[in-house]
């Protein structure tokens, strides 16, 4: 049960880095730690005591396959995994973009919109 | 932009091999072993990242050219896409109907094979597009934003 | 058949710690190298719960997250942001993590959640039995990725393509065409 | 063989082929998404009144592979999303000259196509996850596209609220699949009855207010508004049409009524799905206050258009969530009934009117160069067309009869009060007058008064551009005057979608 908890408390802990803190680049790793904290959380759902991973290799009986980890957790943090790694990639340009308009990663200097 | 200096050059090029082998060993080994198109992908764009910061854009777009990879990405894309829709052959999008060979070697398992390195391309040459583009990315001066307004 | 739950606790832990150490560090490229410890801590989870695929992935991708917020953030300008915090937003935002933190302990706790360990793998046990006479391939994960769920790796590839092209449109020189060119177009 | 994937894959592959041929073929972009979004809208016209389709995307039967499922609902919005893409992109032609990089921005644009029309056909929770992905991913690059200040800033703030959606969908897309064991929605809403029976256990619980607030963030329901009100008005004027006229209700609305009513399901015997209701009653009442008294104040055309969005989409929530709510209490069906269909209804007509809105104030804007309300007026004289089609808009978003956007209030106003939530009705009337004081407001100062400065000079936009405004002006006429045509072709089909439940598990399950 504790594994499931510290997840969310990762989890909520880069929630906490996207609110608090006002460098854009923090914002970053914020939505980083989430996206990690996500993934293992699925992982671990999948998870079997004394479970191996999910490949056949030759020779193996079929009752072997009973020990296999889920391996429908991992096909959705792979997936996660490669969104988590675009957002990234379109993140880092935008502030990227955003310095060379203002000067500096402070969102309090960038934010001229009020929402 | 400027590459690096001379011992960083050189073990670039004595390793920048072997990642891309190991790379399209993932690739293709991804039905069997850990690994697949996207890993496999990553690992290749990593190869030609490492080109790029070693010795400077000049050489790294010598061997991957700008257009050669924006012309992969989405190729790649799309002989996936095509790949689903040869499954409609037999009435249901994605539905694998290519030969499945024999079990556990690597010509195996129909769409998967094909699958796996339309993926790899696809990632390896975004990903390297993506970081070039993020890395030649210049801050022009505020002079020339000012002048360009002006005209 | 040992346990890993010590093993996995450590790498918790570590991983809380760094992330702690990533948020509240005032240097920049301190807090991108933490935040990538944390991702080669989850690595080693992952390897630890059975995921060798993931952590493949996780490993390599970290490498790239890494040289991308260097070369595209801290390369720029590392310098620490000291403004005062918006101590309204801070307060609500930890009463609402509070709140969330204890209806999440209260639930993992409850009866209708499967314990650590004994995953349901109601459809999965489907997976694992088939996976290799349906599709031939050895590696189950990847026979769901791309057999059993093809689909989701299209919108997967998909998703991949749309952030790198509309990272290269947001990085292209100007946005706009220049006013001289729409007088004589 | 059925032809439901052509939905996703059409879009797909011009989106991948615009790059690849742009490089030789400059108007590769123009061509080929105007081609792509047009078969697309003539499929999603011919797709009324057909049998609902369940596809097994490789051939593998659900629960195990994934479904693609058409049903009313899917068709309603499928509709609503490709005729305004279509409009969208024609409208875009002459207007998006002043970008560059053009066939990125229509290779984007067929992207988010793409993804809307995956998240309405997926009967799988975690592949409606990923297109919604694709849909979002593609927004934001799109909304930052002009790549000035506050475009990028706007595209950023969007992105760092929709990572947080997306983080807490997944959360709770993975809290389902640990206590059901399965992805495919009619599979999980069947193990949910069978295994919790009359109980939703707290782990359901957590899942279902994760849902919720994800799908808020993402429909932009107060209290999770703060991006749209800058995201909408920066974006390029198709796209500022496409994301008030139909993203935030593909993602947002019709995410939430697809997990809500089909996975978790509304019923007497959840106690805790009447909580539920409740909440998505509470943030609809919020936005509709919030968003109406914001947009008065306003002095940006496409700002006091933003906030509005934010307000009607509040009365599209509150009639589902009447509806939900007299559903969980165990009140009469057809009151239920009328609820969701007026919501629905509203749903379309705002799709429909404020898209015009949104492509008509890009239009003033490319004739007269600026947005700002105090320097336009008498618009009606100099842009006859675009003046008109406005003008009928805003008569249809305030509520005058007999105007679609009259009728779709009445019927949620009427339901709301039947269901004895007296205060909620009363705040809503009262609202609906806010509405047309603010867009009296628009009429005052944009298309009646006299011409000022940035007008007189202005001409009507050319033909590509007012063509659009035209065809959404009759829509917005025609869906008032032959509502029974509409209504029951497409409306009732999607209510009957939404209220039956077990019919969408025989449905998929067979």
């Amino acid at each position: 049960m504790m594994v499931y908890f510290l997840c969310l408390v990762l989890m909520t802990m880069g929630l906490y880095c996207l609110v608090a803190k006002k460098n854009i680049v923090k914002k970053v790793l914020g939505i980083v730690i989430m996206d990690y904290a996500v993934n293992l959380y699925i992982i671990v759902i999948g998870y079997k005591t004394g479970g191996v991973a999910p490949i056949v290799e030759p020779g193996m009986s079929e009752g072997m396959y009973a020990r296999f980890v889920d391996p429908l957790p991992q096909a959705l943090v792979l997936t996660s995994i490669v969104i988590g790694l675009g957002v990234l990639a379109l993140m880092v340009s935008m502030c990227v973009r955003l310095y060379e308009k203002h000067g500096t990663f402070d969102m309090s200097a960038i934010s001229k919109l009020r929402g | 932009m400027k590459g690096m200096t001379l011992i960083v050059r050189t073990i670039t090029d004595f390793v920048v091999g072997f990642i891309v082998v190991f790379g399209t060993y993932i690739v293709l080994y991804g039905h069997l072993t850990p690994g697949g198109g996207f890993a496999g992908g990553v690992i290749i764009a990593c190869a030609f990242i490492l080109l790029l910061l070693a010795h400077g854009k000049e050489v790294a777009f010598s061997k991957l050219g700008e257009n050669t990879a924006h012309f992969l990405d989405s190729a790649g894309a799309l002989v996936f896409l095509l790949l689903g829709w040869v499954g409609m052959s037999a009435g249901w999008f994605f539905m694998n109907t290519l030969p499945r060979g024999e079990q556990f070697s690597l010509f195996s398992s129909g769409m998967i094979l094909p699958a796996n390195i339309a993926i790899a391309f696809k990632v390896g040459s975004s990903l390297f597009l993506a970081f070039s583009a993020l890395a030649i990315f210049r801050r022009r001066s505020f002079r020339a934003v000012i002048e360009e307004e002006l005209t | 058949m040992e346990s890993i739950t010590p093993q996995l606790y450590a790498l918790l832990v570590f991983m809380i710690v760094g992330s702690v150490i990533a948020i509240e560090t005032r240097n920049l490229l301190s807090a991108v190298i933490s935040v990538s410890a944390v991702g080669f801590a989850l690595s080693v989870a992952f390897l630890f719960l059975g995921a060798p695929d993931i952590a493949i992935t996780q490993l390599v991708v970290e490498v790239l997250v890494l040289i991308i917020l260097i070369r595209g953030t801290i390369l720029i300008d590392n310098t620490a942001i000291e403004t005062h915090r918006d101590t309204l937003a801070v307060v609500s935002s930890l009463i609402f993590f509070g709140l969330l933190l204890g209806f999440g302990a209260m639930i993992f706790a409850s009866e209708g959640f499967p314990e650590f360990g004994e995953p349901l793998m109601r459809v999965s046990k489907v997976y694992v039995q088939t996976g290799l006479p349906a599709t031939y391939a050895a590696n189950i994960v990847t026979a769901v990725i791309l057999d059993f769920r093809a689909y989701d790796t299209l919108g997967e590839a998909t998703v991949l393509f749309a952030s790198i092209l509309g990272a290269l449109a947001l990085l292209r020189r100007d946005g706009k065409v220049s006013r001289r060119e729409v007088a004589t177009a | 063989m059925s032809l439901v994937p052509l939905f996703v894959a059409i879009p797909l592959g011009m989106a991948f082929l615009i790059p690849l041929l742009g490089r030789w073929w400059k108007t590769s972009g123009e061509v080929l998404a105007t081609g792509g979004t047009a078969l697309l809208a003539v499929m999603s016209i011919m797709s009324i009144g057909m049998p609902a389709v369940v596809h097994h995307m490789g051939g593998w039967e659900p629960p195990y592979g994934i479904a693609m499922v058409s049903d009313g609902l899917s068709v309603l919005l499928l509709i609503a999303i490709n005729i305004v893409g279509f409009l969208a992109v024609m409208f875009s032609l002459k207007y998006m000259r002043i970008y560059t990089g053009l066939p990125k921005y229509y290779s984007l644009f067929m992207l988010m196509v793409a993804g809307m029309n995956g998240v309405v056909l997926s009967g799988d929770l975690f592949n409606l996850f990923v297109f919604l992905e694709v849909a979002s991913i593609a927004s934001y690059a799109l909304v930052a596209f002009g790549t000035d200040a506050d475009e990028l800033e706007a595209g950023f703030k969007y992105l760092i609220l929709g990572s947080v959606a997306s983080v807490m969908i997944l959360f709770a897309i993975g809290t389902v699949y640990a206590v059901t064991g399965s992805l495919n929605m009619a599979d999980v809403a069947r193990e949910i009855s069978i295994r919790f029976g009359g109980e939703m256990s707290p782990a359901l619980l957590l899942a279902a207010a994760m849902f919720l607030m994800g799908f808020c963030l993402k429909a932009a329901l107060v209290p999770f508004h703060a991006w749209l009100p800058d995201a909408h008005p920066s974006a390029p004027a198709p796209i500022s049409a496409m994301l008030s006229g139909v993203v935030i209700k593909s993602l947002g609305v019709y995410a939430m009524c697809r997990v809500f009513f089909h996975v978790f399901g509304f019923s007497p015997e959840l106690p805790s799905s009447l909580i539920i209701a409740n909440g998505i009653i509470a943030f609809s009442v919020l936005s509709i206050v919030v968003g109406g008294l914001l947009a008065i104040g306003q002095w940006d055309f496409k700002r006091l258009l933003a906030y509005s969005s934010i307000g009607q989409i509040g009365y599209v929530t509150l009639g589902i969530g009447v509806g939900a709510r007299v559903l969980a209490s165990g009140g009469v069906r057809s009151l239920a009934a009328l609820a969701i269909l007026g919501g629905l209804f509203h749903l379309i007509n705002h799709a429909a009117f404020k898209s015009l809105l949104f492509l008509s104030s890009g239009a003033i804007q490319h004739a007269t160069g600026t947005r700002d309300m105090k320097q336009l007026g008498g618009v009606r004289e100099k842009m006859p067309v675009t003046g008109l089609s406005t003008n009928l808009a805003a008569l249809s978003i305030a509520g005058v009869p007999p105007f679609s956007g009259f009728w779709s209030k009445l019927v949620i106003l009427v339901a709301t009060l039947q269901a004895g939530l007296y205060a909620i009705g009363g705040i809503a009337i009262a609202m609906a007058f806010v509405t047309l004081a603010y867009y009296v407001k628009v009429q005052r100062e944009v298309i009646f008064g006299e011409v000022k400065g940035a007008v007189e000079k202005a001409r009507e936009v050319p033909a590509v551009m007012y063509v659009p405004l035209v065809i959404l002006a009759v829509v917005c006429v025609g869906f008032g005057l032959l509502y029974p045509v509409i209504g029951y072709r497409i409306l009732e089909p999607a209510r009957d979608a939404l209220l039956n439940g077990a019919e969408y598990i025989k449905l998929v399950l067979g």
